[in-house]
């Protein structure tokens, strides 16, 4: 064995504290070393090339650098080496500036303790073996978890690059909630006249597919080989014979709240949720259907001229291999009914937001009319009451919903674009309002249109001869106020979904204490997870406004389609590996693997002429943290390039 | 144990802890150089028999330092460390190795200023306990 | 109890429900017991049963790979199998487990040498903290026809005295009595191969391509080698005593044990051997684990 | 020769003779049993009917010793033996059992024959043996079986015979390096001494079980019978260990220093070897093996049978097998 | 059933009634209430205010003594001790390295073993109020009352939590369940102006007014009520309120031990009546006039 040790002054960052000299001859007398020697900076090309030369005419077959942290400069040398012809995983960097030079002072002891430094390197790359870098194939195939706006997007993104996507939506159309709004902030276009294109481009689309009435059943594999199980709920209406004509809901007798509506409209027991619903294809809710009740009607079945309607389909469970997943679950809205001082939401007239977007909408359940739900009477004083759920750690989430500002301010606009002598009333704690033209727009509700901003909360709403008496704070006057209200809207905070968790963990992605799913890095990495493969977008992370939404949405596309694009994956070599002659199956580093990374497998125990179980790592998921070495007793499983043994060898070196 | 200068082997983790020291070095905080880092990629990484074998090879001090729980790269490595060595540490304790021989610390990429006071306290503790005889035959 | 054992087994093997019954015989000296495989209704009144069958049979499973194991088991016999099943070595499938009453078994250790042991005296320790003569987790559940009168099982305590004793001692005066019992240790290992849970295809104090403790029999060597069998022990350990009873030199194993076994408890309220679903101790953590003595 | 000593007068000669011999002997330490050590205050001397757990092989062969160490200085490997030569100091050994003292005889064929082995030797060549004969033999012992007894005399400088109750305690003197020790001990008449022994080693001698060992075993060698009765076995070692006469051993290279230490043909590690092929693949081979070169392989080799009878790995067998009749049952045909 | 109780200084004074009341219930319901002896102030609102470590020293004096006299559970009355003596339980609970400067201060560990309730969680939850209802007497159908709560019963929720935060009920259940019938109100846990009585009395009479008004409008004939503060401002101030605003209220303010003594059948004149400023008892005969029964205990088969 041939080590070669070339010891950096950096300048005089190292040599002024370190012996340079001293160091590098009392090196040049270590086993194993051929050759020991100094240069200014070895990161220079000029120290480069010094040490390829070093490598022709010495032989060397391993080499030692003692420079600055290996964070800066591993890599250059890796690369430096592999021109040089050895293997870049054959070379250590001893740390003698960050960890020696920069922090001692004394020369004498930082000598002394650069030459520990470097022993224990030497003794290291002595026991390091050549390793080559990994590829795993990867299935060119995103699937998109949610149809709402960054759902719709993202497969956009990916049918560009010409990359099939699938989406899978729970309701029976695609548009999320986006298609519930009426009005979107702060430009005031209407939310169906920009996402209906989008939804229609998308189903139009030859590289997507869109799973409606669907949900994931189960997810397992890992990136670049998920295999994918999706339960498409029974729609009773067949969709290749419908053509959306209508008829059947036409004629059903069976009126049901919509939800779409918020309960504030009917629909059928057969229904599109909304006219622009995409599949145009209607669904049956099993639930108030008489047939399925009673056995009676079938009036949808008789009048369907194409013998769509189809009473005896079953949930049908599809299975599907994806290289990449994005999830875009979406939002749900907070449960107000926890606030006493609001009346447990027991008074019809104290609404949310998404109510008022129903009703603001003129093709909603109230035609455009801002009415009480109660008595249907034109709602003339509107109290708006900001922060419902956010910014509440007793009853709601620790977190800002950063949209609830900006569509109070437009719901103020709406009232009064809606009736000229309604009076809006906002009770907040701050605007936020940081965002493009935002703070003007508030500023205009202000001015303009007259809303009253009152900076307090709401201590108490109850009824008092049929109107709604608020009373609250006016922090700014330092006065309390009662506002005999006909109407109440709540800006309730946007949720994680119910079953937030149950998806992170079939797909093993984590989730924080208030269930919305955590990004790689808060900063660095915003679209991804820590489980490769796997990227985020929308408000299922936190929340967010359609723009951000749809900037997360591309941007998610993109660093799944970075993934596809690759022809098979990339993957660092310094991973787990079994020797299965020790491995007893005892499962534990399968348990303990945060990634998921190792499985059984059956082998063939030539010893023991038997088959037995034995642990296997999946490389292409295998991230080398080497937990697994660390609960396996029988030392089975190592870690390459930080090896026991290259580490017992670096103790042993002390 | 005045001119007594311990010797102290501490494994930092790749991305909190080492980056915590090169931040101490790139900040020129000067500290006793009694201690020798060894990098690991995670302190999920360490196995008991590791911080054995150095205590047996006459170390007088041992660290393993990691991520703060929650920061750590891999998500869940330095939970399973701290499991693990709270159990070795208690049982060190109790086959009478001085309990300070041992010792477990969080340590971020930010933090160089908690690094180098962290081993001018480790030094001087060590110091207190004095040479570490086991090992020696 | 026996009759009815004797029956079960007849069955057993009859019915080809199992290939083989691991149970206890009587010894050449006539009064202990010992080990013995059945493999054919015949040699099934070999079988006895009583205070002199301490062995933990379990041990003995990794004997008979893919065969349909029968197994006497006493209740803390029956926890390492729960270990067993827990780490993926053994299916249930695969084991019939025929629970027996014990009141505590014979410690011949605690006899003078030479003495032929008399019932009911020279109990093993771990029986006196012992809680429950019956196994809760079994296929069969064998009871004695009538009540026990004197026994061996008091359920004094935890268990934990003679532990907590030692930790009230000084750090320094811990060292010393450790030293004194680990320089006794000759390395025969005999500790690890009685051990049900010692099923490591190569123990890493046999791992020859990386030294990873000295195996000289010195107190560096000594002390390694009892401190890493105890750590992997951790969790797992269900204190049937084997190891004591085996050390030949009598070094205080369950004293190393069930400190651990202690700790785990308090630390993370885990017990080995309380459920073969559970996951084993350190490849789980609960986010609140301890940390106070992390800086 | 003969001398008769009040045991306070001989613990006192012992005291005055630590100054020039390293002592060593039985010390009982409380509940853990009884060991050889090296012995600084003669009243630890136990010369009880107890039974040393180890044999006193462990002084002549350690369970552990280094052989040499390799250091590398400016560019050259070079081999230092490794621990210090055991300096030449005397050493008297006292409470040497009859059926240990044979182990010696029987490991020196192995250790002091055509090859020596430097530090048996060693330790062999400084060391006098005073033995002690049985009192109280124990249940498992079968020494007379092996052709020797309780009062066996065989490989000593000199025996004692101490009865546990009376404070009196006989020395038969038999090698010079005896009778130079003793010498400060005035001697004791012969005639009543001899007949008073005879009658001592009568006593002692009836109660050890006799067993009849077969001289060989080879035709059942490929016999089931081994399968059967090696099956409780765990491969723990203890019996190897714990014997006076088996001395296998392995050497292993730890840093930078090459190790001597106690091996057993019951370790499934004991054949392996590098290819991954084992010879002796299970316990049955193994402890057939055992047997075997106890009492038939090392009979052919140096005539006699490789056991002394001590009864040490029935005691302390932790699943009870008894060796002896094991052999003694072997049967005559495959 | 057996209590260690602890009055606090309001019931020895100003709401004798109270005390007398909440007894008289206790007794006729077999409830024994043992009084804490040489009891001392539990900090009530100046304390707090003044030096925190005070405010929990002294109810923790109160608990250790109630705990000397065995292991009983401490009931309260007034709604402030109740509430006092929570908050000290919850901080010796939780909080470990302030609760060593309390042990301090009295000199004996407490880590909030002794378990403290409000007459009224008894009564609803532990006594039940269907057993309530059987062992009603006196019939009081047509009485109409606003249970008001005040301030302190029910907040801070996870201290006090033993009915809802925004929305108490547990006195109108209890009045349901004697047959008293409690109106809908939204004024239930307004403030009264509590202990600003003496300091700034306008406050009291402005909100007290509101209190009044929203109780009359939803037709109550009187209000019941738990905590002496709530009683002495509602009652003392309902003058002075009437001379301020011009209003001419006449609504008694009475204790829910009071009502439900009634109902129980205890003699009116053993509940303290007379010692309120605003006399109930031409309110009193009234009802019990109407519904024609006196003062005769009439037995319900249960």
């Amino acid at each position: 064995m041939k080590i070669g040790v070339f010891v950096c002054h950096c300048g005089t960052n190292i040599s002024a504290t370190v012996d340079v000299e001293e160091a590098a001859a009392a090196i040049g007398k270590l086993q194993n070393v051929k050759l020991s020697v100094t240069y200014r900076y070895m990161c220079s090309a000029p120290g480069q090339e010094l040490i390829k030369k070093a490598v022709r005419e010495e032989s060397l077959d391993r080499i030692v650098i003692a420079s600055c942290s290996p964070a800066l400069h591993e890599k250059t040398f890796r690369k430096c080496a592999e021109e040089a012809g050895i293997n870049p995983y054959l070379i250590e960097i001893a740390n003698i500036r960050e960890h020696c030079s920069w922090v001692h002072k004394e020369k004498k002891e930082a000598t002394r303790k650069a030459i520990e430094l470097v022993k224990i390197a030497v003794a290291k790359v002595a026991r390091n073996k050549p390793l080559k870098k990994t590829y795993v194939p990867i299935e060119k195939k995103v699937l998109i978890i949610g149809g709402g706006i960054s759902g719709v997007q993202s497969a956009i993104d990916i049918s560009f690059a010409k990359y099939p996507a699938v989406i899978v939506e729970r309701e029976p159309s695609i548009g999320g909630k986006m298609a519930q709004f009426d009005k979107t902030f702060p430009t005031l276009d209407c939310a169906a006249c920009i996402l209906t294109p989008k939804m229609v481009t998308v189903s139009q689309n030859k590289y997507v597919t869109i799973h409606t009435y669907s949900e994931i059943e189960s997810v397992t594999g890992h990136v670049g080989d998920f295999t994918v199980k999706i339960r498409k709920k029974a729609r009773s209406v067949d969709l290749d014979k419908c053509t959306g004509c209508g008829a059947c809901f036409a004629k059903c007798p069976v009126k049901v709240d919509s939800e779409f509506d918020m309960r504030l409209g009917k629909r059928k027991a057969i229904y599109v949720p909304f006219p622009q619903a995409v599949p145009n294809v209607p669904v049956i809710d099993r639930e108030h259907c008489l047939w399925f009740q009673k056995q009676t009607c079938g009036a949808c079945k008789k009048i369907c001229p194409f013998g769509a309607i189809n009473y005896e389909m079953p949930d049908e469970i599809i299975e599907e291999k994806f290289g990449a997943i994005i999830v875009a679950t979406g939002f749900t809205q907070f449960d107000h009914s926890v606030y006493g001082e609001y009346g447990y939401g027991k008074y019809k007239d104290v609404i949310t937001g998404l109510h008022f977007e129903r009703m603001a909408n003129s093709s909603g359940p109230t035609g455009g009319r801002i009415i009480r739900p109660s008595d249907g009477k034109e709602a003339q004083d509107v109290v708006f009451i900001q922060c419902v759920g956010s910014r509440d750690e007793q009853k709601g989430v620790p977190y800002c919903s950063r949209v609830c500002c900006m569509y109070t301010a437009k719901h103020a606009l709406l009232l009064k674009e809606h009736n000229k002598d309604a009076q809006a009333y906002v009770f907040y704690i701050d605007i936020r309002a940081a965002g493009k033209n935002y703070e003007e727009f508030v500023k205009k509700v202000q001015d303009e249109y007259g809303a009253i901003y009152l900076r307090g909360r709401v201590s108490r709403i109850f009824e008092k001869k049929g109107k709604l008496i608020v009373r609250g704070a006016d922090t700014l006057s330092g006065s309390q106020i009662e506002i005999k209200a006909d109407l109440v809207v709540l800006a309730t905070g946007l949720i994680a979904q119910g079953d937030a968790v149950e998806l992170a963990q079939m797909l093993h992605i984590p989730y924080d204490q208030n269930k919305l799913f955590t990004e790689a890095h808060p900063k660095l990495a915003p679209a991804e997870t820590i489980t490769s493969g796997i990227f985020l977008t929308g408000a299922c992370q936190s929340p967010k406004d359609i723009p951000d939404t749809v900037a997360t949405a591309s941007a998610a596309s993109v660093k799944a389609l970075g993934l596809l694009i690759q022809g098979e994956l990339e993957r660092e070599p310094l991973i787990a590996k079994v020797n299965t002659d020790l491995c007893s199956g005892c499962k534990a580093c399968v348990i303990a693997c945060p990634f998921r990374a190792i499985e059984m497998k059956e082998i063939e125990d030539k010893k023991l002429k038997r088959k037995r179980n034995a642990a296997q790592v999946i490389e292409g998921v295998c991230t080398g943290c080497g937990n697994c070495t660390a609960v396996c007793r029988m030392a089975a499983i190592d870690l390459e390039g930080f090896s026991d043994k290259q580490i017992m060898g670096e103790i042993e070196a002390l | 144990m005045t001119d007594f200068e311990p010797k102290i082997v501490a494994f930092l983790c790749n991305w909190c802890s080492y980056a915590g020291a090169d931040l101490a070095g790139t900040s020129r905080m000067e500290y006793p150089s009694n201690v020798t880092i060894i990098r690991v990629p995670c302190s999920g990484r360490m196995n008991p028999i590791f911080v054995l074998k150095c205590l047996m090879n006459g170390s007088d001090g041992v660290l393993i330092s990691g991520c703060h729980t929650g920061d750590c790269h891999y998500s869940e490595g330095n939970f399973y460390a701290r499991r693990r060595f709270a159990v070795l540490k208690s049982f060190l304790g109790y086959l009478g190795i001085d309990p300070r021989r041992f010792q477990m610390s969080w340590v971020s990429a930010s933090e160089g200023d908690k690094w180098a006071k962290l081993i001018h306290e480790l030094v001087a503790e060590i110091k207190e306990a004095g040479p570490n005889k086991m090992g020696k035959e | 109890m026996l009759k009815e054992l004797k029956a079960i087994s007849k069955e057993l093997l009859k019915t080809k429900r199992v290939d083989v019954i691991l149970a206890y015989k009587r010894a050449s000296d006539g009064v202990s017991a010992m080990p013995c495989f059945i493999f054919e209704e015949k040699d099934i009144d070999k079988m006895i049963l009583d205070s002199y069958c301490v062995y933990n049979l379990s041990n003995y499973i990794k004997d008979f790979p893919d065969k349909k194991i029968g197994i006497v088991a006493k209740a803390c016999d029956i926890k390492s199998i729960i270990v067993l099943l827990q780490e993926n070595q053994l299916k249930r499938a695969d084991v019939v487990i025929m629970g027996i009453e014990c009141h505590g078994v014979i410690d011949e250790k605690r006899l003078c040498p030479g003495e032929r042991p008399v019932q009911d005296i020279g109990f093993n320790e771990k029986c006196r903290s012992c809680k429950s003569p019956l196994p809760a987790f079994c296929d069969y559940l064998l009871k004695e026809e009538e009540e026990r009168g004197k026994t061996g099982r008091a359920s004094e305590g935890d268990g934990y005295a003679s532990i907590r004793k030692l930790e009230a001692k000084s750090p320094a005066e811990r060292l010393k009595f450790w030293e004194e019992e680990f320089s006794r240790c000759i390395r025969c290992y005999a500790c690890r191969q009685v051990c049900p849970l010692c099923y490591c295809p190569k123990c890493v104090a046999d791992q020859t391509d990386l030294a990873w403790f000295s195996r000289a029999s010195n107190l560096k060597g000594n002390m390694s080698w009892n401190v890493v069998r105890a750590i992997h022990m951790a969790g797992r350990c269900v204190a049937c005593g084997e190891c004591e009873r085996a050390c030949p030199v009598g070094i205080p194993l369950m004293e190393l044990n069930k400190k651990i076994e202690k700790d785990v408890k308090e630390l993370f309220g885990y017990e080995a051997g309380a459920d073969a679903e559970q996951k084993p101790l350190f490849t789980c953590f609960d986010k609140k684990d301890p940390e106070d003595f992390v800086k | 020769m003969f001398k008769a000593v009040g045991k306070k007068a001989f613990m006192k000669l012992m005291d005055s003779l630590s100054k020039g011999y390293e002592i060593a002997a039985p010390r009982k330490f409380s509940n853990k049993g009884v060991f050889y050590s090296a012995i600084t205050d003669a009243g630890d001397i136990y010369l009880g009917a107890e039974f040393t757990v180890e044999p006193v092989k462990k002084l002549f062969l350690m369970p552990s010793e280094w052989l040499f160490e390799n250091r590398f200085n400016d560019g050259k490997i070079s081999l230092q033996g490794g621990v210090p030569p055991q300096e030449a100091r005397k050493r008297i050994i006292i409470g040497v059992r009859p059926c240990e003292a044979r182990g010696l005889e029987l490991l020196d064929k192995v250790f002091c024959s055509d090859f020596k082995d430097s530090s048996y030797s060693k330790n062999r060549e400084r060391s006098i043996i005073v033995g002690l004969a049985c009192s109280k033999p124990d249940k498992t012992c079968f020494c007379t079986s092996l052709g020797s007894s309780p009062a066996e005399t065989r490989g000593m400088d000199a025996i004692i015979f101490a009865g546990e109750e009376s404070d009196e305690m006989m020395l038969e003197i038999i090698t010079d390096k005896a009778r130079e020790i003793f010498a400060p001990l005035e001697d004791a008449a012969c005639e009543e001494h001899r007949k008073k022994l005879e009658s001592e080693k009568k006593k002692i001698k009836d109660p050890v079980r006799k067993i009849n060992i077969p001289d060989a075993l080879s035709a059942s060698f490929e016999s089931g019978y081994w399968k059967e009765v090696s099956s409780p076995c765990v491969s723990c070692g203890v019996c190897t260990y714990l014997c006076p006469t088996c001395h296998c051993f392995d050497l292993v290279d730890e840093e930078r220093k090459r190790l001597r230490c106690y091996d057993g043909c019951c370790f499934k590690d004991f054949t392996q070897q590098a290819s991954g092929e084992n010879p002796r693949p299970t316990k049955r081979e193994r402890y057939r093996q055992r047997v075997f070169h106890k009492f038939d392989y090392f009979r052919k080799n140096f005539g006699e049978h490789l056991c002394v009878g001590c009864g040490r790995c029935i005691r302390h067998c932790p699943m009870k097998i008894d060796i002896s009749e094991i052999a003694a049952n072997a049967p005559k045909n495959k | 059933m057996r209590y260690a109780y602890y009055p606090g200084c309001s019931l020895h004074s100003t709401a004798k009634e109270y005390d007398l009341s909440a007894k008289e219930v206790a007794r006729s319901l077999g409830i024994e209430l043992m009084e804490i002896p040489d009891w001392i102030c539990c900090g009530a609102t100046p304390a707090h205010i003044t030096m925190n470590l005070l405010s929990i020293a002294l109810p923790v004096k109160n608990l250790l003594k109630a705990k000397s006299m065995g292991s009983y559970e401490v009931v309260a009355c007034c709604a402030a001790c109740f509430n006092r003596l929570k908050v000290a339980n919850a901080f010796m609970e939780t909080r470990d390295e302030d609760r060593r400067k309390v042990e301090d201060i009295v000199g004996e560990p407490y880590r909030g073993e002794v378990k403290v309730r409000h007459f009224l969680d008894v009564l609803a939850n532990q006594f039940g109020l269907k057993n309530l209802k059987e062992k009603v007497a006196r019939q009081l159908t047509g009485l109409k009352v606003a249970c008001y709560y005040g301030c302190l019963l029910t907040r801070p929720k996870d201290i006090t939590g033993f009915d809802d935060l925004e929305e108490p009920h547990l006195m109108d259940d209890m009045m349901k369940a004697i047959g008293v019938e409690p109106v809908n109100w939204p004024y239930k846990t307004e403030c009264c102006g509590a202990s600003f009585s003496l300091s700034r009395t306008d406050i009291v009479l402005r909100l007290s007014r509101d209190i009044l008004q929203m109780a009359s409008d939803e037709g109550a004939q009187a209000i019941v009520v738990a905590c002496p503060l709530c009683q002495s401002n509602l009652d003392l101030r309902q003058g002075m309120v009437n001379k301020k605003y011009n209003t001419n209220f006449n609504i008694p303010i009475l204790y829910f031990t009071q009502v439900l003594g009634l109902a129980l059948g205890i003699e009116a004149k053993k509940l303290g009546f007379e010692k309120h400023i605003v006399s109930p008892l031409s309110l009193l005969k009234e009802c019990s006039r109407r519904l024609n029964v006196g003062y005769i205990p009439t037995k319900r088969e249960p």
